[in-house]
């Protein structure tokens, strides 16, 4: 898994050619836009639509292909999706809880953010990867909750234990059930296992062509448009939290990235995982949540400030895991595979 | 014929919405009307009920009139002491006047 | 016209088939969303864009079509729309309205909005019959108005009438030309007569079929999903009200449905009308209003109670149309026109 | 340089938006100020501006400054005479003050 | 408890929100809320919150809860002032009682 | 350029043509809906998205040909366009502004309104070349702000030194880059820029193909729909102002017209600019703006009143620009170019 000269340039060249695919433009065309101050503005109903048909699509195209597939082949890669989830809020944990000026129940919920995930990284990763020609299995998007309530769940539960304790209670039990019910009810994840069931029971695959996986790249760039509008709004509410919150999330995609690589290595050797997997997984830990995780956090832990853990995760993780995550792994996939 | 009343307004995060309006039925009120709002206060503006996405960084304007001094000094308090250390959100009292007093 | 066991076995693996299709199980998924607490949400704006989109849909398809066709053809069935939309209204003041705990107001408007027609359900018929290969005159959608309008104008009628002489009046006449009015100027209505009046006039094959034909499928799916999700919620209103409302809208649907086959298999003896048109017939006759009907009635019988006659409705009418009297009346015209 | 003057609120089911306004202008008022709402009350719980869909479960709550206190309650009257014998619907009016006493 | 309080409230065009809000702030208020409207007065219908489309006829009714009678007054006084020349809108007040004092 | 018979009555016939096309049934249809009272309306989420579709369509676009093409071509075009633009406002200011009953600053707000342009009108005249195999520059449309910003702008400037002067002022200067900046800024040239800087810059083919383009003519029919709705309504704001405003609306985007024509004219002899870049420049000079424009001059000129301008534009010249002077031009330019 040598970083020589040759991937270093073949890197820039990647990450080049990234910077002019849709996907990544339309992103970075939003955050210009608000940047300059356009009034532009994708409005809310059509924001909420574009997430839900980008669900449906990846979950009924999950769920068809599940239905001729190898489930058990899924095990491996769930069980190391949750502890990617998991070891990611721990190393939140470790690292920005201990910063000075970072308040522990924020870092808890930015840590919880950061392991949750991002369904539209994820989508933006699976087309890189169908535009380069590298296969995946079509169960790998449904790892998504595996990763995501595992990390939601242990971060609220950590913060509450240490604020019970810092309130001199004895670290009280923590409902988790609660917790996971309100992610699997989230718009997201119900869009996502509705499409499963979808693809699974029934031969929707007419609708699916001529519908959902038609409008699919284009709703994805309206997507991008808006998130990149978004990520430029919530990274100025930034300002007002710690400057260690941008150091986090700038760096720690491309560190959850990498433990995503390295278990999904282990998942190619020990279980046959493919390469286009371990790298979508690598995509999906670097990812961090921008829709479903959020009022989740804030129910969970209110004492957290939104500003710090949306700001972190919208107005930089996200950025980063779209614009620098994605070439990354996809050139490191290459070389560990010899793509 | 019009019979004085009080006026509760409870303007806080709309996630807040289902919790707010549990503890308003329980403090023995009969009712209330929400609309969606936007705003400014103490903890930054909050402005996404009209131009931008995710109900997180929305706001409701909830209001329950109550003919009970009691109940609406209970959701008051309530209000503020569950909520208010932890989410932003302000509430006021005002005087009206109903005419159906038993609907309140 | 025998029930033997072989259309039975039919009806049992067309309705199992059924199950399978997109359109019902999108409506059976929303609903079970709905059931298990979900979030899922397809925003308002998206809703009415949809039903805009079918309409228009059905409405130019019809126009270019009736451009080419013989519209004197329409009159027999027309006619007969007509008298099935009131005799579903009489039908409801004779059962409903005489149950015990059933208020006359109410039962009159819930059979208003049975004899009225649903645009949704209409359309997932007309798909059916699509991929069945079984022809169908293009104006039958347009026989729309004239189930609808008739029986919700005459169940206002009755109610008014009804109000008017329990409060010791002498009855005095309802203006019906406001209710037909009203009918006609629905958003539903409005814009299935816009697309007949393109499709009449101007030549809109590119935009009909690179747009509105295209996303069609699709757009019912979604439509689907916000039906079921709404049939769940308005299910609970009817907790409220006497248990006959459940009784009439799940057994009624077929009883309408059965009518409207009758009639129409009268028509195509009498008038050569195509065994599509006769089971897209029933379809309409079993089919209850979700978008128009109800506010029409809520003005028109303010006294009514809308959660009896909106629970009714979209909270069981509708489904069952749909996942009952759509293979249903397939299995029948198969069998009686040896399809 | 301010004047009093009423306010009367009525929040009922949106489709009734039309008409009532028809009355409030009828009654002599100058204007009128309308928000979608939604709520819950004695007729059970009416959220769609919110969540749902169709017009026919939401709310509107409009509000009328008038310096006649006649014509407030006239509005008051009327509207509950009228419509809440069969429509959801709760209506009070408030004191408040305006600067431009002729506009209102 | 509670204390004395004023609550200046604002219909407008919507376009104005931005400038009104700056006002308002700069008189001396800690916050605002904000509501989508439609209406009537004298300057005729403004219904785009409701069925339309374009801002440019919706209106805003934005509302401040402040303990100074000056700080109401002089949001009053200014928008009154500048605004209401040339664009729609009306202005009011009305006493509240609010439990945080130190909030507003 | 001669107008004989001939031309006339190829001008009818092109004309009767032209109410056939989809794109003008669907602006009258909608007219005709709410001058009946339909309730038919689309909800403002997907008119705004119908507008952020067509803008991003004809930028990305642009880019994309702008990418291979001669850019230099543009500047005598562009130049004209200001030119154009200015030159309406000073006409509305010589004619409109003179008429009894006519305020100045409301005749400058609309003459402002007039020499700025609709992106719908001019999206439905590329149409209509297209669908005649004209061939434009690709650069045309990407001409929208050189002439609707300085109408803007010096509409503004104008009616404030007016009010200025009669106020009793010295004619104090007016900021001219705020007025600029609010334009770019606007919700329809943002995203024709950003349509640009994606064309230019990156690869979107796939996208814009299987997408942007795809949707187009498609929502620009939905987009007409809503123009004539909206068309109605404002009509009758009308019959509040000065009639003036009727008969400048009726016949002056045939003036401008006239005038784009003639200066693309003169272009097309100097600098070899297209037979259907002439046209297309005509149309855009006739157009008048509906969406960006009237926040820029609620603005710009508060004493102005909305009720004139937007009457005068939405109401009148839109539909005047799309029936008259789409068909209009495209006649004249196949007279005068022999196409
Ligand atoms: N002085 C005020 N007047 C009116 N509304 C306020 C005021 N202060 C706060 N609010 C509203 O209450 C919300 C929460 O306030 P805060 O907790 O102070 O940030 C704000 O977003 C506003 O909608
Ligand atoms: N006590 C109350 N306080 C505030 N709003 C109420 C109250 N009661 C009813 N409402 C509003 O009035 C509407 C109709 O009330 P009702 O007719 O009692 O169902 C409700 O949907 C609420 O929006
Ligand atoms: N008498 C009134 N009561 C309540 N709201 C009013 C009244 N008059 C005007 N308004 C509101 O203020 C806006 C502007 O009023 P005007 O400037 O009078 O046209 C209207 O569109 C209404 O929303
Ligand atoms: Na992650
Ligand atoms: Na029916
Ligand atoms: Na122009």
């Amino acid at each position: 898994m040598a970083l020589n000269m040759d991937v270093l340039l073949g890197f820039f060249h990647t990450f080049l050619t990234q910077f002019q695919t849709p996907t990544l433009a339309f992103l970075l065309g939003g955050m210009l836009a608000a940047a300059l101050g356009s009034k532009l503005d994708i409005p809310d109903a059509i924001y909420r639509f574009c997430v839900f048909m980008l669900l449906m699509r990846i979950g009924i195209q999950g769920g068809m292909e599940i239905r001729e597939g190898d489930i058990g082949a899924m095990l491996l890669p769930a069980l190391f999706s949750a502890v990617i989830g998991m070891t990611i809020v721990v190393l939140g944990w470790l690292t920005l809880a201990r910063l000075r000026g970072v308040r522990m129940d924020d870092a808890l919920a930015t840590a919880g953010l950061f392991g949750a995930v991002s369904a539209s990284t994820m989508a933006a990763g699976m087309f890189m990867l169908e535009d380069e020609g590298i296969f995946f299995e079509a169960w790998v998007p449904a790892l998504y909750p595996f990763m995501d309530i595992p990390a939601l769940v242990l971060a609220i539960v950590l913060a509450n234990l240490y604020l019970s304790k810092k309130n001199g209670g004895s670290g009280q039990r923590v409902a988790i059930w609660p917790i996971v019910k309100e992610s699997l009810q989230g718009p997201a994840l119900s869009a996502m296992l509705l499409g499963l069931a979808i693809g699974l029971f029934t031969r929707p695959e007419v609708v699916f062509e001529g519908f959902y996986d038609l409008l699919f790249r284009g709703l994805l760039t309206v997507l991008m448009v808006t998130m990149g509008i978004e990520a430029w709004q919530r990274l100025s509410e930034l300002r007002k939290v710690a400057h260690w919150y941008i150091a986090y999330a700038f760096v720690m995609p491309i560190v959850h990235g990498l433990i995503g690589f390295g278990l999904g290595y282990i998942a190619h050797l020990l279980a046959g995982f493919s390469p286009g997997g371990v790298i979508l997984l690598a995509i999906i830990a670097a990812s961090s949540s921008d829709i479903s995780g959020p009022p989740t956090l804030r129910a969970g832990i209110p004492t957290a400030n939104p500003s710090s853990y949306i700001g972190s995760s919208t107005g930089v993780g996200t950025p980063v895991a779209i614009a620098i995550c994605i070439p990354l792994f996809l050139i490191l996939g290459q070389a560990v595979f010899d793509l | 014929m019009m019979n004085k009343a009080k006026k509760v307004v409870v303007v806080t995060e709309k996630i807040l919405l289902g919790k707010i309006v549990d503890l308003i039925l329980a403090a023995g009120a009969t009712g209330y009307t929400a609309v969606l709002a936007s705003g400014q206060g103490g903890r930054g503006v909050r402005t996404d009920a009209l131009t931008g996405h995710g109900d997180i960084f929305s706001n409701i304007r909830i209001e329950v009139i109550t003919v009970s001094d009691e109940v609406a000094q209970k959701i008051i308090d309530q209000v503020i002491a569950k909520y208010f250390n932890n989410y932003s959100g302000i509430a006021y009292i005002e005087d009206v006047w109903v005419a159906r007093r038993d609907h309140f």
